[in-house]
């Protein structure tokens, strides 16, 4: 699954080509010449990159034709015409010589990552998890802004799709209306019906109410009073109900 | 022990379910049924000679390493002790919408997520994560809800504007080949 | 093996992954980190000394216990247990990246790797090796990125000092071309 996860990106394409970037490509041209990295002779691996992005159908790419465009900007600063002793004279290629060099010590870093994991997948782990017996007591929450950040992403790539709407007969939910109650009776102390039912409310709506109400009621979180029937029923917080 | 009694454990510690002999005796083709038991019987041994805190079991499917009984209160004592609880991706998908939309009513939270959310509402209430904070126009006047400085707290947050938007955090997140 | 020792081998044994060491020590609330180092200690010596498949290791800031690599092919084959996947170069070569310089926003992994890495990071998010950490400075203050210990785990590194230093590595990095 993490590998297809990973073939979706647009890493895949050069994968197939055995390169891992423009820099990874011009590393292997300095090899396979044999050139000394601190002194490339620009005009000609500039040349020979061109060809290979060509043959190797990368001349589509971004990455490779920003190199491209890179190598093509110091081969033409090198033509530039300079004193004999120019003391601020700064090589161009500098920049470059220090962007392979850095690639090539991650490139030894993921070697040394690669073997260790190697390693380590050569081991496996307990697999057998036994079922814990008991139902965990609430627990320090551990919460952490990126598991926030991935919820947010995961939401805006759902609601970035078209809503589709099923019409589906609903059962009755006394959990939320229970919610629903609770919460306005955080805001205040005695509620009617009509605060807990909205006007128009549909019949499951109604049902999942009244039941909530009663439930509430028998944990004694709530009284219900109505003076007479048909009169409008009050709810009022119980003092020693459950704290916001 | 000897070599195919290592292998035995080896291959129990590694499966999720328990094995049962012929699945054994497939690990090493040289080895005969009664060699397999043998070794079965000497891992046995093994931990309950040598003071082990585990124990080899035959169940009706096969063969396990079980923890002995005795451990099981600690290992849960300890694990509660140590493992924080997490919210689950349905409350944080919720959360999320919450923060950046407050003040939000249900009925739009779920429109935006496709399921019922009265659960979990209650549930990051109770944690105090959200509060109510009014009540929107419309239909039913339905209650509207927001995030709270807990919510702040438990984040790091100094405030909303930390969070991220959500055109950035599309940049950050997201696939986002550069066009070409 | 002593009771301590036992206790140990119960919870490793209960866990999938490493057990954090403030877990282990929570275990028995009277036992001091000395006597809980050495039970450790015992366990790993019986199981190394007494020939068993499976051995102790600590790395991602715990301890766990493993099989030995000897016997992953046998267990393969009899498909008891699978290795899990290998991570691709692109993988790989942006976890050093970020493992080396964290935190680091996605700018300046583009920048050593010289590719967009957006979907490699999406990836390595959602297999929970790195993890936001927080927001840089300049313009639009980007994600920061850090490893996790899932990390350490995955790659059987008690902390990210066991990877080698810059100069341990062969490639030097040297600050000015020769003067043409």
């Amino acid at each position: 699954m993490g590998a297809y996860a990973l073939e979706q990106d647009q890493s895949f394409v050069v994968d197939l080509m055995e390169f891992q970037g423009p820099l990874d490509l011009l590393l292997g041209l300095i090899r396979d010449e044999k050139l000394d990295i601190y002194d490339i002779p620009i005009s000609r691996i500039a040349d020979q990159f061109l060809v290979r992005i060509r043959t190797l159908g990368l001349d589509q790419a971004a990455d490779y034709l920003e190199m491209a465009a890179r190598l093509l900007r110091i081969k033409a600063q090198l033509l530039l015409p300079r004193s004999e002793h120019d003391e601020a004279w700064e090589d161009p290629r500098a920049e470059l010589v220090r962007r392979l060099l850095e690639y090539q010590q991650m490139r030894e870093v993921v070697d040394v990552l690669e073997k260790l994991a190697e390693e380590r997948r050569a081991r496996f782990a307990r697999a057998y998890v036994p079922p814990s017996g008991v139902e965990p007591p609430p627990s320090p929450l551990a919460l952490s802004l990126a598991e926030l950040l991935t919820a947010i992403d995961r939401v805006l790539r759902v609601a970035a799709d078209p809503a589709v709407h099923d019409v589906v007969s609903r059962a009755l939910d006394v959990d939320s209306a229970i919610g629903t109650v609770r919460a306005v009776l955080l805001l205040r102390e005695r509620a009617r019906w009509r605060d807990v039912v909205r006007h128009g409310a549909e019949r499951w709506e109604i049902l999942s109410a009244l039941l909530a109400l009663l439930e509430l009621a028998r944990r004694g979180e709530l009284t219900l009073q109505q003076a007479t029937p048909f009169a409008n029923v009050f709810i009022t917080r119980e003092s020693t109900g459950q704290a916001a | 022990m000897n070599p195919l009694a290592k292998l035995l454990e080896a291959a129990l510690f590694s499966s999720a379910r328990p094995v049962p002999k012929e699945e054994l005796a497939s690990l090493d083709p040289e080895s005969s049924p009664a060699a397999v038991q043998s070794a079965l019987d000497e891992l046995r041994e093994t931990y309950d000679n040598n003071g082990h805190g585990v124990e080899l079991v035959e169940l009706g499917e096969g063969w396990q390493i079980l923890t002995r009984p005795e451990y099981t209160e600690a290992i849960e004592r300890a694990q509660l002790a140590v493992r924080p609880h997490r919210l689950s991706a349905a409350a944080l998908e919720t959360l999320a919408i919450i923060a950046y939309r407050q003040p939000i009513g249900r009925a739009e939270i779920e429109e935006i997520r496709g399921v019922n959310v009265g659960g979990v509402l209650k549930s990051l209430h109770e944690r105090a994560l959200i509060d109510v904070t009014g009540r929107g126009e419309g239909i039913g006047r339905p209650l509207l809800y927001a995030t709270t400085p807990l919510f702040l707290e438990q984040f790091a947050l100094r405030h909303l504007e930390e969070l991220p938007r959500a055109d950035e955090l599309a940049v950050a997140l997201r696939a986002d080949p550069r066009p070409i």
